[in-house]
């Protein structure tokens, strides 16, 4: 039969109309749902192979054992490694972010390499009579310490500075404590490794003598709100009461806050529930002197014991603190910030250089370290990018050694910290780290933890090039406990007397002129961790954003602020804005402050404050 | 120059005059459409609305918007389906708020949800259980049906129903207006429920949560009464506004006190209702989810006096004066309480979105305060310029209170008196 | 929302909610279908002029809307249910069988000074019609009806051959700011249309020669009567203007004597337009 | 679709146990979350109830003014109800659903308006919403976990028990031919990142594991019980004055903490 337009037409149309009645077109809207998920400016994450990769976090002394899920490479996430023998597969805030930092905001990425190393030479050449060339290593026992040590012994009046080693530079046994004073030491809240302290927490009673409530004192067995900036007098009071149980006690008693009764309670405690462990926040000789009274030495307080290094390197220029230096004596400093590490404030730096444009080299992967002070700031590598070793952790008594292996290329243009100082001292410290190494593995002691198979290996039975490879993929050598002590650093033996009271005690009216001890609510890092870390200061307020204080309210008051606002923090050393909130479960005379930059500047070990309506 | 579409025989002021009146409001509008605009460009960040305070000040808007503007479904159901005659006279107007307040919820709606474009959603994959469903759907139906009925009104103008196509069409439309008028009450009875259920449903807001009927929490009974107690108070009002702006006489007083007369009626019987709620959940209710209902009162500002301003001041007491024939002659009594029973509405409103989310259900939260961002604030000025504007040109043009013209008359009888006694 | 859709399940709830969402949908669309058809139905069938006149009917006030029999006085107060149409009437055809035959009264010419002759049936629009031996009937503007529009701004009248109905639009005049359509009180084809000067303006074949909607002797003066009170309602509505000059007798363009009245009020009123 | 049926029929309820005397509030869960999800840094100048912690820790004090004032870290999270849960039915698009295979209340961010009802719902506040769109510093956006889609501005999310890892884990069981997934082969990246080792995870069917055993002990608690959702997050502490943090909210009376 014939076929018209009309016919056709007809018929599309009707099979327009069927079409309408099967669920072919209805679904087809659904999936248009699913094509709305793509909206401008959501990154799509990229797909790739997915690998483990191991290294150790180089972002405090703890360096905790890392394994990282990589895709294609770049490390997208994390993890602690389950079972090892250092952290017990436990990884901090900060470390669980730690591949953020490259992508910092902060990053420093260029910086004067030439005119720095030409400065740097002039200076060196036409330095005066008692002048110096210093560098200042904030994260001391790396082998680029000894690098620098070298360096510095190799150049006439080469100072090697780094900052005071915490318990005179022994280590920490916490397994072996059964009962741990805590003089205002952050044990649960970021000290020494947290996997070790957590696994050994269930072993100790931990009393938290502290004024305001941290997070360790929140959690201690027992806390003793003490009177802020007194941690000393107790420290003094118990140790004298060990030594002469008739010592009066009224003066320690009305500086602390706490009754005659309850000092000689808890040194009797210390004494029958040990062996006791003492720990302070900023390393007091009087709780050296208390440790020494209740016997820890040797037992829960041993010589801090490091691998071995290369003979060659012994010649090394030995380690000072930067207040032994003398004002207006360097010419040249250089300070190594590429690791996270200790902090002194600038103005104690500042005082040490010459007056007549000093040459301050920093080293740094931020623009927010000392390198705003400086006039070369050059851009280092950052973790997880740079390969450097990790120096044993405070807690950890046997001698340990693992790198910090990098996961990625650094960008262009960094510089390593390291080869530039020894360059320009003259000496050759090419690969330094594979030396040590060698050295390590030629002591033939110890065991070799490696972290994809979860295995100890005696080190005799590794051939060397394993070892290296080992090392490189996050492996950790430790000392074994019989071994003959390695290289120890630090004092070797307790104080046998105590020396002078706390200065602040004596020293009433600088207490009057700033009222207020600070203490620092977590670590120093956070201004300088990933930007992720806003989770707990900005989306939530577990934390204080850095730059922030806490204050009793009655402070506040006395302060003349109300609620939630901006001021002045003023310390002897400066004073800087930052923001303050009013809380009560700080105690008043006392300032909780989040460390920022700005507040680093002027704020160190046991400063005091006050804070002025901005 | 538009008095050819001014109905015959009817003042109104000047064209200039009406320019005047609207600028402002126009000014308002613009202003408020580049707030929402902001807030659709840029997100919701431009709001101070927040994760606790995930409502604010629009869903308070829609809430009570949507109750005032029940008048229309309730007035259309007293004339249509009651078959109160009397109630013609304000019909017009009645459906022209309602269609002004429900659009203007509708376009607050579709700036407050995070993502506008995936509004079909609700319809495509409907979760039946949840009033919101239930809300949106009637809503999006009852403001299709409202647009029905406004057209009758469109279409009488002078000017188009010469038009021989809209004329028959008006008149074929308006013979079945009753079958819309039904359905539009169904359709209000199941959405102002499901806006009270909206809140009643939430078993972790112990201060929201109600117990009921089936599916429906007693709330759920609750705004319907209440709505259908302001919707009358409401027209009322506005009748009184636009009689005194305008300055004519547009309803007749027992007209007026007839409106007044049901919604106290209503308000009477929803205030008992009310108090016996809120006594079980105080007692009951609340008690059994943990939570003692004196602690809601104990977070400043709203303390217990907000309950006795919504249960007494703004229920009872013009339920009252509206069910005293006494008062309810005086047109200041009648307006004022007309007024209050809005208020009240309004503030059980309130209650509901904002007392219910800014007090904590967890104990370490904190009680939480918010005011609204300029944007939010704009956008709700965006709504009520809409109203005035939309309703200032239905009446300019339309009949919306069809006894304007013999009330014109009346107002001239005296003189028409003595001219006739001239005659005989 | 259908069957085949993510996450639809076949529970109650869903077969209650939707089935009572696509019954409004389906109510409500069909009642939109219904009205419009209705409307097409209206518009092939040319009902658009009657329907025109029900709602003008409905919008006057009820002033205006009263019965005949109310100016007789046979009632008190009735509202006309036909819109006028006393054909459709069964009380009016009752009432004028049981009403005993009104003695012719003598030609009255003078109904408040104006010319009412006899001869002639009336409508309420203020037309009259007068039959013709011809068959026709002429169709002109009553007395009151010319002098409310006095001498017209403009008249436009159907062309011959058109068709109109009973109160459906005549012809259409302009009086100052007054647009009005004079109603035709018969329905049929026009023949001959005259105007303003001539003596009448339509000439008519009427359909039929049922005139019972039509006002016709002893009706006239009370209705003139009420009339002239709905005249005087209608001018005192406009503010600021005074009653009828000379106790009431109209002059012969009334419009002149009120400038600053709404004329278009006025006529409309007068002429039965909403 | 009340879960009550899905109690029987569940394969296994996954829940969590979380040791109040245990937890420092280090907070490497909160990031340990937003690492694994995807979740973006604050953003600039946000405030911290526009923020986005699908695990968000709380400090939390008892009220008492200095020295007598005493702190605990409390992580909450969604907290999984378990019957007529607030936020499943309220949902007018059926975005959020409790999977009837493992009792997770999950939430579809494609299909979410963003009407923010389920928010309201929620006693626990454990839903976020996102007011920006998702914003990376330059170059981190290399760092996202390739099995979670970042959300786009205007939809809500919450804790979903890190499900992308849960599908990992399925896949696992099934490439190695086993029927289900083994219990320790699938744990939401707090439990595996929280350095006290505070919180535990595993299936309440499994009576066993340790929230099952947690939900016998009587120092354990749930947030709000009485709400009657039947959270499956079970709290854990010796202290007294800590289990009061699951009760309602004491009216203003003492002083409160700026932080709490």
């Amino acid at each position: 039969m014939q076929r018209t337009r009309r016919d056709i037409l007809l018929f599309m149309g009707g099979g327009a109309a069927g079409a309408v009645l099967t669920p072919a077109p209805w679904r087809l809207v659904t999936d248009a749902a699913l094509w709305s998920e793509n909206w401008p400016g959501v990154p799509r994450p990229a797909r790739g192979e997915i690998t483990a990769r191991y290294t150790n976090c180089a972002l405090c002394p703890a360096g905790c054992a890392v394994r990282a899920r990589c895709v294609s490479g770049q490390p997208v996430s994390l993890a602690g490694v389950p079972s090892h023998p250092l952290s017990q597969g436990a990884l901090c805030a900060f470390g669980l972010t730690g591949h953020h930092l490259p992508y910092h905001p902060q990053r420093l990425t260029h910086g004067p390499v030439e005119e720095a190393a030409a400065a740097v030479s002039a200076a060196m050449a036409k330095r005066g009579p008692g002048e110096s060339v210093a560098v200042l290593d904030l994260r001391p026992g790396r082998s680029a310490s000894w690098t620098y040590r070298r360096s510095m012994a190799a150049v006439n009046n080469g100072l090697y500075l780094a900052p005071p080693r915490p318990l005179g530079g022994a280590a920490v046994d916490l397994a072996k404590a059964r009962i741990v004073l805590s003089l205002g030491a952050a044990l649960l809240d970021g000290w020494g490794t947290p996997g070790n302290v957590h696994a050994a927490r269930a072993n100790f009673h931990l009393i938290q003598a502290e004024p305001w409530q941290s997070p360790t004192a929140a959690l201690a067995d027992q806390w003793l709100p003490i009177r802020p900036g007194s941690e000393p007098a107790l420290a003094l009071a118990l140790a004298n009461v060990l030594n002469d149980p008739k010592t009066a006690l009224s003066e320690a008693a009305e500086a602390t806050g706490l009754t005659d009764k309850q000092i000689v309670e808890l040194a009797h405690e210390l004494v029958r529930n040990g062996p006791a462990l003492v720990l302070s926040a900023d390393d007091l000789p009087e709780a050296l002197a208390l440790n020494q009274a209740l016997g820890a030495w040797g037992r829960t307080l041993v010589a801090r014991a490091e691998a071995p290094v290369p003979e060659p390197w012994k010649k090394a220029a030995p380690e000072r603190a930067v207040a032994s230096v003398p004002d207006a004596s360097i010419r040249v400093l250089f300070i190594d910030e590429s690791v996270p590490g200790d902090h002194i404030p600038w103005s104690a730096i500042e005082r040490k250089l010459v007056r007549d444009n000093p040459v301050v080299v920093t080293f740094a992967w931020s623009r927010q370290g000392y390198g705003r002070h400086a006039q070369f700031a050059l851009p280092t590598a950052v973790y997880p990018e740079l390969t450097a070793d990790i120096p044993p952790a405070i807690d950890s008594p046997s001698a340990a050694f693992r790198l910090s292996a990098s996961l990625m290329a650094p960008p262009a243009g960094m510089v390593d910290a390291s080869a530039f100082i020894a360059k320009a001292a003259g000496i050759d410290a090419a690969n330094a780290l594979q030396q040590r190494a060698d050295a390590i593995h030629k002591s033939g002691q110890g065991t070799l933890f490696t972290c994809a198979d979860a295995k100890s290996t005696p080190l005799k039975d590794v051939k060397p090039a394993d070892f290296w490879k080992a090392l490189n993929e996050g492996a950790c050598w430790q000392s074994g406990a019989g071994d003959s002590p390695a290289h120890s650093v630090g004092r070797a033996g307790a104080p046998t007397a105590f020396v002078g009271p706390p200065a602040f005690l004596s020293s009433p009216q600088q207490s009057t002129a700033f009222p207020l001890v600070v203490a620092f609510s977590g670590p120093h890092a956070m201004s300088l961790a990933s930007p992720l870390m806003s989770k707990l200061y900005q989306d939530s307020d577990l934390r204080l954003a850095p730059n922030t204080a806490a204050l009793h309210p009655d402070t506040a008051r006395a302060a003349g602020i109300a609620g939630d606002s901006r001021a002045l923090l003023e310390t002897p050393f400066g004073r800087c804005p930052i923001a303050v909130v009013p809380d009560s479960s700080v105690p008043p005379g006392m300032l909780e402050v989040a460390p920022g930059p700005e507040v680093l500047d002027i704020c160190g070990a046991d400063t005091r404050a006050k804070v002025v309506a901005a | 120059m538009d008095k050819e579409f001014i109905a015959r025989g009817v003042k109104r002021c000047s064209g200039g005059k009406f320019l005047l009146w609207i600028l402002p409001w126009g000014a308002m509008l613009i202003f408020g459409l580049y707030c929402a605009g902001l807030c659709l460009v840029k997100g919701l960040n431009q709001t101070n609305m927040d994760n606790r305070f995930a409502f604010g000040l629009w869903i308070f808007l829609d809430l009570t918007v949507i109750a005032l503007g029940a008048g229309a479904f309730f007035t259309g159901f007293l004339l249509y389906i009651l078959k109160m005659k009397e109630l013609r006279a304000v019909i017009n107007s009645a459906v022209v708020i309602g269609l002004v307040c429900y659009s203007g919820a509708m376009c607050a709606l579709a700036v407050d949800v995070g993502q506008p474009l995936r509004f079909w959603f609700t319809f495509w994959y409907p979760n039946v259980h949840s009033m919101l469903t239930e809300v949106t759907f009637c809503i999006t139906c009852y403001l299709t049906v409202l647009a029905i009925e406004y057209l009758p009104i469109v279409l009488r103008n002078r000017k188009l129903r010469d038009v021989p196509a809209f004329l028959v069409f008006e008149h074929e439309l308006h013979k079945l207006i009753y079958v819309l008028a039904g359905v539009g009450t169904f359709l209000s009875f199941f959405h102002q429920g499901s806006l009270g259920g909206l809140y009643g449903v939430l078993r972790g807001r112990p201060f929201a949560f109600r117990e009921g009927l089936g599916i429906w929490p007693s709330t759920f009974f609750l705004f319907i009464l209440s709505a259908a107690a302001a919707g009358p108070s409401f027209v009322l009002l506005t009748s009184w506004l636009v009689e005194k702006i305008s300055n004519k006489r547009l309803v007749r007083p027992a007209v007026m006190q007839m409106l007044g007369r049901i919604s106290g009626l209503l308000l009477a019987v929803y205030v008992l209702l009310k108090t016996i709620d809120t006594l079980v959940w105080i007692n009951r209710t609340s008690p059994g989810s943990g939570f003692p209902a004196a602690q809601y009162y104990a977070w400043n500002p709203f303390g217990a006096w907000i309950l006795f301003a919504e249960i007494a001041v703004f229920g009872l007491l013009p339920a009252l004066i509206l069910l005293t024939p006494k008062l309810r002659a005086r047109t200041g009594w009648l307006v004022s309480a007309a007024a209050m029973a809005s208020c009240g509405v309004a503030l059980n409103r309130f209650v509901q979105t904002v007392q219910t989310l800014a007090v904590p259900t967890l104990s370490f939260d904190k009680f939480m305060t918010y005011t609204p961002s300029w944007q939010e604030t704009g956008t709700f000025l965006a709504v009520l310029a809409y109203g005035v504007i939309v309703y200032s040109f239905s009446f300019r043009y339309f009949q919306l209170f069809p006894d304007e013209r013999e009330l014109k008359r009346e107002l001239a009888r005296p003189e028409e008196e003595t001219a006739l006694a001239g005659r005989y | 929302m259908l069957p085949w859709n993510y996450g639809f399940h076949w529970t109650t709830g869903t077969i209650v909610f939707m089935g009572a969402f696509y019954t409004v949908v389906a109510i409500v669309a069909s009642t939109l279908i219904d009205a419009a058809l209705r409307s097409r139905r209206d518009l092939r069938s040319r009902l658009v002029e009657r329907i025109r006149w029900t709602e003008d009917f409905r919008d006057l006030p009820a002033s205006s809307r009263q019965c005949r029999h109310v100016l007789t006085g046979e009632f008190t107060y009735r509202e006309c249910p036909h819109a006028f149409d006393c054909r459709l009437c069964e009380t009016h055809a009752k009432l004028v069988a049981n009403s005993a035959p009104v003695p012719a009264c003598e030609p009255d010419n003078d109904i408040f000074g104006m010319a009412f002759p006899l001869n002639r049936i009336y409508h309420r629009g203020h037309t009259w019609v007068h039959a013709e031996p011809d068959g026709t009937v002429t169709v002109g503007l009553d007395d009151l009806g010319r002098r409310l529009l006095g001498e017209p701004d403009r008249v436009d009248l159907p062309q011959p051959g058109a068709r109109v109905a009973v109160n459906g639009t005549g012809w259409r005049a302009r009086k100052r700011n007054a647009e009005v359509r004079i109603l035709s009180p018969v329905d049929g084809e026009i023949v001959e249309t005259g105007g303003p000067d001539a003596p009448w303006y339509l000439r008519i074949r009427p359909d039929n020669i049922d005139f019972r909607n039509l006002l016709g002797g002893h009706e006239i003066k009370p209705w003139i009567m009420r009339e002239m009170e709905r005249l005087q309602l209608a001018l005192s509505g406009e503010a600021g203007v005074p009653t009828l000059a000379d106790g009431g007798v109209p002059v012969p363009d009334i419009a002149a004597v009120y400038p600053q009245a709404d004329w278009d009020a006025v006529c409309g009123e007068m002429f039965l337009e909403g | 679709m009340t879960s009550n049926r899905e109690h029987q029929k569940a394969a296994s309820r996954y829940g969590m146990t979380i040791d109040l005397d245990r937890c420092t509030g280090c907070g490497a869960c909160m990031v340990a979350c937003a690492v694994e999800n995807n979740v973006p840094p604050a953003h600039e100048g946000a405030p911290a109830r526009k923020g986005v912690t699908w695990i968000r820790v709380f400090k939390v004090d008892n009220g008492e003014d200095y020295p007598a004032n005493r702190s605990v870290f409390v992580p909450v999270l969604c907290q999984q109800c378990g019957e007529d849960t607030p936020c499943v039915h309220v949902c007018p698009q059926q975005a959020v659903e409790v999977d009837p295979a493992t009792g997770i209340v999950g939430q579809m961010p494609e299909r979410c308006l963003g009407c923010r009802y389920c928010m309201a719902a929620c006693p626990y506040h454990a839903r976020y919403f996102n007011w920006w769109d998702p914003q990376w510093p330059a170059g981190m956006e290399k760092t996202l976990n390739p099995n979670v889609a970042p959300r786009m501005r205007g939809v809500v999310e919450k804790c979903n028990f890190c499900h992308g890892r849960w599908h990992a884990a399925k896949e696992r069981a099934a490439a190695a031919g086993k029927s289900g997934i083994e219990a320790g082969d699938y744990v939401p990246a707090c439990v595996e990142s929280c350095p006290a080792g505070a919180i535990r995870f595993g299936d309440l069917n499994d009576s066993s594991s340790q929230p099952a055993l947690a939900a016998k002990d009587p120092h354990s608690f749930r947030l709000l019980e009485k709400l009657g959702t039947e959270p499956k997050i079970y709290y854990h502490s010796q202290r007294d004055w800590v289990r009061q943090v699951a009760a309602a909210p004491k009216p203003p009376s003492a002083k409160e903490s700026a932080r709490g």
